[in-house]
């Protein structure tokens, strides 16, 4: 394990922005996080061979080291023969083959051992025969995972994998996936613009937007600190407000018009401050960091309530199902650690 | 009717013609869409489409100054085969194609066009060849819109007349297609025969269909 | 209000199965919710005289009754003359036109009084030149209901709204229209495969299954009590396991070979029973209906931990975002008044 | 070129088939889009594609047929308006409509449809009247697609060739077309003046494009 890396250095002019994307993968799962159209797929493709950057470096080491793509050296080896599994966002099945002729199609000599082995180890049996239109989404799912299995790769670059998914079927298929990656030896790369998916399957994120990476570290040091105004919109951080500096532990809040004492001392480049919706606790009125909270409008969820301050902060409150009453306290407070200290 | 040689000659004629346009079609439709460079893309689709935009006497005065005793490929071919192209069989065959190739070129690259792209990528990460991948994935995926291409440049085929009459001309039992009996008799009168012309036509183009 | 009453009762053959929909709404917002291709948007487009049921009746009872469709008496009005608003998935705003002109657009006299009303009224100040694309996703919505709401509909159709929808963008606009829709007098009908969508906007839901109501009443009702395996699958519930009755009060679950106490009598017609993954708590060896846990594999979401069972139960437990660390209890328990008994 | 009456006759000839084609083309294509009944749709647009289909020899033959001096259309006017449509100006103009109708009439009948039916629907939902929707939507919307259905169609009509040569003849100064010219002018030999008038044809189109 020790020797594996996969480096990516690569840069492209794009219509809208230049897309620069720098990493160093030793091994497990990395997300790359982003909002649409920030550049996550056009990354994946360079890494497949898809798209040819317009310059950098891609390798892979695995024992000895295989450049992929390398500008100066006018390297630029062709998809079929960078070994890595592309996982696409419509799983870009056969349509005019059957499960089983998908799933050999890659296999120099269609060796029927592996198309056997690959149809149990992704409980395909029964659905040999089938054509990917007589396929439920999660069977497309398993059958386009079986395919690039059956093909052995060293890299699998998973493309938004559940964002064309129902609700229901969507959780199901993540824990799926996510057995199956952490089973799975060699790098794997997931784009998606969806924290959760982020959170769940990656040990190491990037977080891209408009083609420049903003952020890149451990997927939990990532959500405890995210350190950017953008970085925090993306892990999910609901409450953002612009801030005015009163002190070394003080802030105001432009948006929301309180004033908070923060536990780090806060330097002059904070330019907002974050509180996750979760972060919000019932307190008195003398509480540090208070808020008042009459008036709030609140909205009931099967399992949370999402109140809403009249100032604008959302406080989101884990509940039961059949719970559907509830007070909402006089007060609110934030604990000054919970407070999230933002660059623009 | 009594003369039989425009059926023999149409038919001739159009197979021939169907069969190089369709592997030609398909092999260009295939090269430009590989081409990233848009403005060679739009400029090699421009020429190629042109036969279908210009009036087909004008398509066949351009063919005469190229196969014509004077033209370069004419020339050649009397030079080197002793053989005169123009006004001769094989003259009704390079304006039946000419004229029905843009028809199956664009047929084709729109198939094409309309497979998913990401099929193609992914058959290259899984390590097909290009060329098993164009006919495994791109041709098996785009066949119904190649098979419609095919029939129209079929029907064009057959149906050619404006470069037909130009290159070839209408000499009886050599170059007289179908379409240019039917002109012949109607013009010396004899709409009986004509008719019976067009129900042929008509008859070949419905099996085509 | 008492007088309000918005009729559905439609037949429709369709290619894969028959629509059979009927209910009455008496005020606010009806949800109905199912999987993809239940039928769901054809019965909007019904209502809105977009397409044609074959037989049924759709009436508005608004102070006076307004016969939409009546095949009996042969009467189809058209959705002109509905006044039926109608929120498309993707909007359907005019690309050819500003947002002002849109706006205006269904208006007899392009009345610039209410088109710069609702411009104000749904925050669009200083994009009254822009071209829809030129918006944002969540800029687009509002145009499309500004457009809605200046032609001032008795009732507003609202198709799958947040389906192609980053997260971050998502929860933001749920909550705008949940606002929205809370202070809107008419009718709403919300068409939706999200539970949480369900839940948040609909007071009274349906539960569509191939063209046929499944399940029918208030939302938090069929939430707590789905009945049907169907039904409890579409509201969220994650352990679904077939039974085979022991005596009254017992039942033996044959997907993960626990029998289960239970707090209703169990009905012969009782065939699976059903348990939230929220429902499950740690326990001791000799609780009522204790689970082993040994051997479990968990994983970590941003608010949550997800604990799968050997036997494939899967437990959710609410976390802070800062804790990394969670010892699984040897034992779980489930309450028998939190098992859902369900029939087929 | 000493004979300027091909330029003009062609001149007149394509504007005014057009002017025909370009509005029956988007309201006949308008029409079959909103007819639900899928077998009926199928049928009549076969009928309406039929002239890009069939070769233009044999759509002349069928046009003689209808406006020839014994057709029904052709009888009609001679008996009442004591005129003689087949090889007559008039008839280089019935010739360039029909064969370059298809043309319209696909063009626009796919630009429509790719107009996202939900706008039509929103407008609708929205008390639009259907006329106000056909114009200010779907015809907005298309207008790209529309167009480009419209030059084809232009080329097709100022190409006309063996339809017109079968209905309106090629009579110098009357219904001798540019494509007419041309090939009366190869068929005579006169390769130059051909080509003069392959130019002006050449030029004519390009300024369409």
């Amino acid at each position: 394990m020790s020797n594996k890396l996969l480096k990516v250095n690569i840069h492209k002019e794009l219509n809208e922005f230049d897309l620069d994307v720098d990493f160093e993968l030793k091994n497990g799962c990395l997300g790359i996080l982003g909002p649409s159209g920030c550049g996550k797929s056009m990354t994946l493709k360079s890494i497949a061979g898809i798209v040819d950057p317009d310059n950098g470096i891609v390798s892979l080491t695995t024992g000895e080291k295989t450049v992929y793509f390398d500008s100066d050296k006018k390297i630029n080896l062709k998809p079929q023969k960078r070994n890595v599994g592309y996982l696409f966002q419509n799983y870009a099945l056969f349509p005019n083959m059957t499960v089983e002729e998908n799933v050999g199609i890659g296999l120099p000599n269609n060796d029927e051992n592996v198309v056997s082995e690959m149809i149990r180890r992704f409980h395909l049996e029964g659905l040999e025969k089938r054509y990917p239109r007589q396929l439920s989404g999660g069977q497309q799912q398993r059958v386009a995972l079986a395919r690039i299995m059956a093909y052995g790769p060293d890299v699998i670059l998973l493309d938004e994998p559940f964002s064309a998914m129902d609700t229901v079927l969507k959780e199901q298929l993540r824990r799926e996936l996510a057995n199956f990656l952490n089973k799975f030896s060699g790098f794997s790369v997931l784009v998606t613009h969806d924290r959760d998916e982020a959170f769940q399957f990656c040990d190491e994120l990037i977080i891209l937007d408009k083609g420049k990476i903003i952020a890149k570290g451990k997927t939990v040091d990532l959500f405890e600190n995210p350190g950017k105004v953008e970085v925090a919109r993306l892990t999910g951080c609901k409450n953002i407000s612009k801030i005015e500096i009163i002190d070394d532990y003080h802030v105001k809040s432009l948006d929301w018009d309180v004033t908070f004492e923060v536990s780090e001392k806060v330097s002059p480049n904070i330019a907002y401050i974050g509180i996750r919706a979760h972060d919000i606790y019932p307190g008195q009125k003398d509480d540090v960091n208070a808020l008042d909270a009459s008036n709030s409008s609140k909205l009931e969820m099967p399992f949370e309530w999402q109140i809403t301050l009249t100032n604008g902060l959302l406080w989101k409150l884990d509940k039961q199902m059949r719970e559907h009453e509830f007070e909402i306290p006089k007060y609110l407070k934030v604990d000054p650690k919970n407070i999230l200290l933002l660059e623009e | 009717m009594d003369d039989w040689s425009p059926i023999l000659i149409s038919m001739k004629t159009a197979s021939l013609s169907i069969l190089i346009t369709f592997f030609v079609g398909l092999i260009v439709a295939w090269g430009i869409i590989k081409i990233k460079n848009d403005s060679i893309k739009i400029v090699l689709d421009g020429i190629f489409t042109l036969p279908i935009v210009l009036p087909p006497t004008v398509v066949g005065f351009f063919l005469l100054y190229i196969f014509g005793v004077r033209g370069p490929i004419g020339k050649f071919f009397i030079d080197f085969f002793a053989f005169k192209i123009a006004f001769s069989w094989p003259a009704t065959v390079v304006a039946a194609v000419v004229m029905s190739f843009p028809l199956m070129y664009r047929s084709a690259r729109g198939a094409f066009e309309q497979v998913d792209s990401n099929l193609l990528d992914a058959g290259r990460t899984l390590g097909m060849s290009e060329w098993k991948i164009f006919w495994k994935v791109l041709f098996a995926n785009a066949l119904p819109g190649i098979i419609s291409g095919g029939i129209l440049a079929y029907a064009r085929g057959l149906g050619e007349f404006g470069a037909t009459a130009m290159l070839a001309g209408n000499i009886a039992g050599q170059t007289r297609t179908l379409p240019m009996a039917v002109y012949s008799e109607v013009a010396a009168g004899n709409m009986g025969t004509a008719f019976d012309y067009v129900i042929v036509i008509v008859f070949i183009s419905f099996i085509a269909i």
